[in-house]
């Protein structure tokens, strides 16, 4: 049993590596890298879901007759370009934040937040 | 084209997005906007009529049948969130045009209207669609457009706020995302129909309740339920009144019904119980939730702040109406949910029309706003008994319906605290007419808001009285929906 | 013009009422026409009900119509019996004289935002009405609401900061102890007893146990502020800021019998007398009504402004309706509801005095009050009939209830009661007979800067028509209470 | 940088999973779009960083239970890879089965991409469209008019002379490879998002060798923002050109008179409406950020 899982749990603890990031890091950029980390874990977790035991690709090819599931991976597609437009979203974010306080630093906002 | 209804509800606002961005100018962004606000207004209209007339409406997206492609399903919890939604969205969209005059650069106004729209169709397709899927998509436009939104607000802390939601709710949607994949590598299914039916034959899988618990956190992280409801009260004080208005009475009402839709459709109402003290955690969280936010609420200095703490109490209420784990529980948090959709629609939109006269919504302001401003204080006067639950108002209905409930339950603690909570409300209310009424103005001339702004405003407020009198619709609709989910446990 | 169809225009003509006058605004002759006109009217309209009470028979038990239900077994409904329409009477019929009054006042005084005035008077009517009428206790808190919402403008009338501070405490209180109370006493009520309505017997009986019963009781008692119990008091004395009509009519009449007409409905036809008789403790209620009688006349023994002074008087008189009412006998009931109308015309006649005086002599305070007798003969007059009303003396009013109030008291022989309503007469004898002391025995100190005679001719009919009023009690006592029997179920 | 190479790393172990649609995507936005982003993104904030951490503890707490409770999820579920789990069982082995057949292209992921769920996809384009509105509404603001000249980040590249002239000769490939990936998409691997990726990044390595304002020259903000508003209404209008042929939103079996075919015209359709938009969203980003970056480098 527990071979048969190994895979899901590397995954896990690489999520978990970017969850703690976002929560533990003060600096606004680290935090995104540290969100964009654990999503694509989670992708990883969707697409080894979706593995079959030496199937091939979802692509129709002759001789091959067991593929992989192709439904994580259309889930996956659409879960990156969903991650990647928060990413460029937060990103912008970040530069207007960056610009109307000078810092990028969470305390540092935070005091200058206090100060007016 | 009647049998395309639920597809059009969420295409219009959906399409006519882009369409707005083809035309740059504001007047004319905003004429357009109006329009497909209103359409879908008249779409849901027509909807909750088809349902209560031929029952549940499915439609199968791309001529594939569930579950092979996406369904979309209309039942009648989803046509009446889909009312409340398209209803506010269109008021607040009237509103918008002068509402955003001061707060956002006319350059920017085009873009506005067009993330407007985007929210709005986000949040429709979040109810309409029958797919878990296809909610996590939907909830991804709606949140994107939302944190573009709140961060057009004119305080730089706008944006800081902007960006702790982004993070938030980002986790939030990942935590869902994660739910769905563990629902999916058991099931193999993500139709909720389907799942509900596949469900049931894995009893205790410690799989089945991780997917539960991850689900239920991702959407209580949006929901804002105490205490993950950190992100809201600077989101709803720094963002623009009428983003406010609009998110204060639509997204929390979403996010509730998503709960709902997983707990009760997706899972069971059996589910739950059988692996977790579910109901008991959402009392006490709820409880807290109530009290807490309401004994900071009334400590705020900013009224947008005051009443977004506000918001996360009246937040409470609903949850603890799904803790009491029966029909009129139920039924007590839908009413909340179209009821509190007025009356917080209505307050922070005549909490825009004094930002539109002032700059902002401190409570130094309101000092003698009643003589100067008579009608938004009406409104907000009203609001405030409403959020109180004075018979006569709507909130009065709601909180009917939960002491109701939890009398049937012969919980007179939870009584008593439900009162207590009502109690504080009219604390913070007070707090406001009193200064409204009873303070000085420091003698600068203000006028009261033009009729763009207060036309909206009146109407909001006035169904805050009239359905608190005339109860038949939402009454109808929130009791054959507690129904029907009761229906569906076992 | 059926009964029933007269017990809805009950309700429309005040608030179309309110309407012409908002619209007359410019016009001031035309705007008092109509408010005199819709007061005609509107008793009128009482008068047509009052008669399908008194037959009685099937046409007094169709008196109900339900207007709107808001939720299954919450409606929103009119029915009228004895008590309601005593109230009615009282209300509607002293508006007029009120309204007479007020137009002289007003004129004389030359008050700003008339218009206002005269609106929200005819609101507040309709909210006194609404009240009466109620069939059931949710409707009855919706029009105490109005009633509330509708005189506080009048109260901030004078709009200074004084003015500002006593509406405040008006407001505050009174939405306070509604909401606090009021409201959740009701829900109590309603989930106990499944029902609002006002039944003969009441609805309580077997519903709830006699601690609870007990918590209820005060719960309403406190909740209903408007009967300006203690410590919920305040907020009428502070209410003298506002111009002397509304003091007259809201604060003598139709707010504050608004509050123990409530009591009173909420003890007959909520609790039921012979369900609390049984209650423990209810006898805690009654000390706490002997209690506000005897402090708060003691109260008013200290006050030196007029107004205040009644204001107190008004307290502990109320808290005679209270504890009458509470003492659960026949007799002290009949007490009770006779002393909500002779306590009605003779405090408003004293309030008109009050306000004529002001009116002719700018003067406020009690010792000011030297030989005003010579120079305002028929106002200090009237003035001497209500005091010796308030004190209980015959031939007034004021004797008749407290007759029967004694009379209950011995039914029961309760000698708290008795006690304290012997000692408050002495209470109120001290603080009334000096006024007229000083107004007949007492030589001016000092001559008024311009002399000065009775105030205008409309203020001294009304004063007038209710000093013969507070006569009338007493004469005709007969009829009333025999109608009133029917309140407690006695076949007539 | 590392950014990149994880992306690269995950596309790798994308492909070792049989997902080559997924690594493709994911070499492309992992290692291409995320990175470039974050550089515009860390040259307008600045590398400078405090290393003061907060309240760890409590995080690693949070963080070891929420591990904890997926390991435990993890339990019940079907071992890894083996072919009997109910997640290929159930739907998607119809999807293996009959795709061939009822859409005719070999490609399953794009069949069930852009046609038993073409709805998700259509929701996907409209979050990129939601993005690129966001960022310009966040970032074309201010006053901050796109300046004329390069972002600071970009300056450096220009010396590089040989890079200049092998990239001349790149970016033409690389464009005619995005056209191939765009209309191959339903025989090999690729798609309307693979290939507007492609695309985007010819053109911003256009720019930023040859510097911001010649790429605006050569393809004018107005424009793309016109593009990407296109792309969406061509996918959705799809759909109501199915409405009007009588059918369900995105059915587009009527799209010919063979329904096969039909479905084929609608697949290349919609792959064209995503492939634009993303492009022009892409682009747009980019133009948003580096022009704001040099907004600021001139305003400091």
């Amino acid at each position: 049993m527990l071979p048969e899982l190994y895979n899901y749990w590397v995954v896990i603890v690489l999520m978990m590596i970017g969850f703690y990031i976002v929560i533990v890091q003060g600096n606004l950029i680290k935090k995104l890298i540290g969100l964009n980390i654990f999503q694509t874990s989670v992708f990883i977790f969707y697409i080894s879901v979706g593995k079959v035991a030496d199937g091939s690709a979802p692509i129709l090819a002759e001789g091959v007759n067991v593929y992989s599931n192709p439904l994580p991976h259309v889930l996956i597609l659409t879960a990156i370009v969903v991650g990647i437009a928060t990413m460029a979203l937060a990103l912008a974010l970040v530069i207007r934040i960056k610009n109307a306080y000078g810092t990028v630093e969470e305390e540092e906002l935070q005091e200058r937040d206090l100060q007016c | 084209m009647l049998s395309h209804l639920p597809i059009l509800q969420v295409i219009v606002p959906l399409l006519a997005a882009p369409a707005c961005l083809l035309l740059d100018r504001a007047r004319a962004a905003w004429l357009f906007a109006c329009m497909a606000s209103l359409v879908s207004v008249v779409i849901s209209g027509l909807l909750v009529f088809q349902v209560h007339q031929f029952g549940v409406l499915s439609y199968s997206l791309g001529g594939w049948d569930a579950p092979w492609g996406i369904e979309y399903r209309i039942d009648l919890l989803s046509a009446y969130v889909l009312l409340i939604v398209s209803g506010i969205g269109a008021l607040m969209m009237l509103a918008a045009n002068t509402a955003i005059r001061i707060e956002i650069p006319p350059e920017r106004q085009p873009l506005f209207y067009v993330l407007y729209l985007l929210c709005l169709a986000g949040l429709l397709g979040i109810v309409a669609t029958g797919d878990i899927f296809n909610v996590f998509v939907f909830l991804e436009i709606s949140s994107l457009a939302t944190y573009a939104l709140i961060a057009q607000g004119r305080d730089r802390r706008a944006l800081w706020a902007a960006y702790q939601y982004l993070i938030v709710g980002t986790i939030g949607a990942t935590f869902i995302l994660i739910g769905i994949g563990f629902l999916y590598s058991l099931t193999g299914t993500l139709n909720m129909q389907d799942l509900a039916n596949r469900l049931p034959q894995l009893e205790n899988s410690a799989t089945a309740f991780t997917a539960f618990a991850f689900l239920m956190v991702g959407v209580c992280l949006k929901l804002a339920l105490f205490p993950l409801h950190l992100w809201l009260p600077n989101a709803y004080a720094y963002a623009p009144s009428i983003v406010t208005a609009f998110l204060a009475a639509t997204a929390t009402k979403v996010a509730v019904y998503l709960l709902i839709r997983f707990h009760f459709s997706v899972f069971g109402v059996g589910f739950a119980a059988s692996v977790l003290p579910l109901h008991s955690i959402f009392l006490a969280l709820g409880l807290a939730g109530v009290f807490v936010a309401s004994l900071v609420a009334i400590q705020q200095p900013n009224v947008k702040r005051l009443f977004a703490y506000s918001s996360v109490a009246q937040i409470g209420y609903m949850i603890i109406g799904i803790g009491i784990g029966s029909a009129t529980g139920l039924q007590a948090t839908l009413l909340h949910l179209f009821n509190h959709a007025l009356m917080k629609g209505a307050l922070f939109l005549a909490l825009a029309a004094v930002v539109f006269r002032f700059g902002s919504a401190d409570i130094r302001h309101f000092a003698g706003l009643g003589q100067r401003m008579p009608w938004t204080m009406a409104v907000i006067v009203i609001g405030g008994l409403s959020l109180i639950g004075v018979p006569g108002t709507v909130g009065f209905i709601s909180k009917w319906y939960l002491v109701l409930a939890a009398f049937e339950r012969d919980w007179w603690p939870l009584i008593i605290a439900v009162l207590l909570g009502s109690l504080l409300a009219v604390i913070y209310i007070w707090r406001l007419v009193e200064v409204a009424y009873f303070w000085k103005g420091e003698d600068e001339v203000c006028r009261e808001a033009p009729l763009s702004l207060l036309i909206p405003t009146a109407i909001l407020a006035l169904a805050n009285i009239y359905f608190g009198i005339d109860t038949r619709l939402p009454v109808y609709l929130s009791d054959s929906a507690a129904q029907m989910l009761f229906g569906v446990g076992p | 013009m059926t009964a029933l169809l007269a017990l809805q225009l009950t309700l429309i003509v005040p608030l179309c009422g309110a309407l012409l006058i908002a619209l007359c605004g410019r016009w001031p002759n035309l705007r008092e026409a109509v408010t005199l006109s819709t007061a005609g009217l509107l008793f009128y309209l009482v008068i047509q009900v009052f008669g399908a009470v008194e037959r009685g028979g099937d046409e007094a038990a169709a008196l109900y119509v339900e207007l709107w239900q808001i939720l299954p077994g919450l409606h929103i409904a009119l029915h009228s019996e004895p008590l309601s329409i005593l109230f009615a009477l009282v209300a509607s019929g002293l508006w007029i004289v009120t309204s007479v009054y007020s137009i002289g006042y007003m004129r004389a005084n030359q008050e700003k935002r008339q218009t206002q005035f005269y609106v929200c008077f005819a609101v507040a009517i309709f909210g006194a009405m609404g009240v009466a009428f109620a069939a059931n206790l949710l409707t009855l808190f919706l029009f105490y609401e109005i009633l509330t919402l509708s005189t506080y403008p009048l109260v901030a009338h004078k709009g200074d900061d004084k003015a500002r501070a006593g509406a405040r405490t008006y407001l505050g209180i009174l939405l306070a102890t509604s909401i606090g109370l009021f409201l959740p006493a009701m829900m109590w009520t309603y989930f106990v007893a499944g029902t609002l309505d006002f039944r003969p017997g009441g609805i309580l009986d077997g519903n709830i146990g006699g601690i609870g019963a007990t918590i209820l009781l005060l719960m309403f008692m406190f909740g209903i502020g408007k009967a300006a119990l203690i410590p919920v008091h305040r907020w009428l004395p502070a209410a003298m800021v506002a111009p002397t009509p509304v003091s007259a009519l809201l604060h003598a009449v139709a707010v504050v019998k608004a509050g123990v007409f409530t009591i009173a409905k909420v003890v007959i036809y909520i609790f039921g007398l012979d369900f609390l008789v049984d209650v423990p403790h209810e006898v805690i209620a009654v000390y706490i009504a002997g209690f506000t009688i005897v402090v708060a006349s003691i109260l008013a023994l200290r006050q030196t402004n007029i107004k205040r002074m009644l204001a107190y008087s008004t307290v502990s008189q109320l808290s005679y309706i209270v504890l009458a009412v509470l003492v659960l006998t026949p007799l002290s009931e009949i007490g009770a509801i006779v002393h909500i109308v002779a306590h009605a015309v003779a405090k408003i006649t004293l309030f008109f005095a009050a306000g004529a005086i002001y009116i002719a002599s700018k003067k406020t305070e009690i010792n000011q009050l030297d030989g005003i007798g010579f120079r305002m003969p028929i106002t200090m007059g009237a003035f001497a009939i209500a005091a010796l009303s308030m004190i209980g003396v015959p031939p007034t009013g004021g004797f008749v209830s407290k007759w029967y109030m004694i009379a209950g008291a011995f039914q029961i022989d309760s000698y708290f009661v008795l006690i304290v309503l012997t000692l408050s007469t002495g209470l109120n004898a001290a603080y009334f007979l000096p006024i007229i002391f000083r107004a007949y025995f007492r030589k001016e100190s000092v001559a008024p800067p311009k002399p000065h005679g009775e105030a205008p001719l409309p203020m001294v009919g009304a004063i007038c028509i209710t000093a013969l009023l507070t006569l009338a009690v007493f004469f005709l006592n007969g009829p009333l209470v025999a109608f009133e029997m029917a309140v407690l179920g006695v076949p007539r | 940088m590392l950014a990149g190479i994880y992306g690269l790393l995950s596309a790798s172990f994308f492909v070792s999973m049989d997902a080559v649609d997924v690594a493709f995507t994911e070499a492309a936005v992992g290692a291409g779009v995320f990175p470039l982003l974050m550089l515009t993104a860390l040259t307008v904030a600045g590398r400078y960083e405090q290393t003061a951490h907060r309240r760890p503890r409590a995080a690693f707490f949070l963080v070891l239970v929420t591990g904890a409770l997926l390991i435990l999820g993890t339990l019940d579920m079907p071992p890894f890879g083996s072919p009997d789990a109910p997640a290929h069982t159930h739907v998607a082995a119809r999807y293996i089965q009959a795709s061939p057949t009822e859409i005719g292209i070999p490609n399953m992921v794009t069949s069930v991409l852009a046609d038993y769920r073409a709805f998700d996809t259509l929701g996907e384009v409209v979050v990129v469209f939601t993005a690129v509105v966001g960022v310009l509404i966040l970032l074309t603001s201010g006053g901050q008019r796109q300046q004329s000249s390069p972002a600071n980040a970009v300056e450096t590249m220009r010396s590089h002379m040989i890079l200049r002239v092998v990239s001349k000769m790149l970016i033409p490939l690389m464009l005619l490879f995005a056209l191939y990936v765009q209309f191959h998409g339903e025989y090999g691997p690729g798609g309307g998002f693979q290939a507007g990726v492609i695309f985007a990044a010819a053109i911003i390595l256009y720019a930023m060798l040859f510097g911001l304002a010649k790429a605006q020259a050569a393809i004018k903000p107005s424009i793309l923002r016109l593009l990407a508003a296109f792309g969406v209404l061509l996918y959705g209008g799809v759909g109501v050109v199915s409405f009007l042929t009588g059918v369900n939103y995105l059915d587009y079996s009527r799209l010919a008179a063979d329904p096969v075919a039909g479905r084929h015209i609608g697949i290349l359709v919609i792959e064209l409406g995503v492939g634009i938009t993303v492009a022009a969203a892409m682009i747009l980003i980019f133009y948003a950020f580096a022009g704001y970056a040099t907004g600021r480098a001139e305003a400091e």
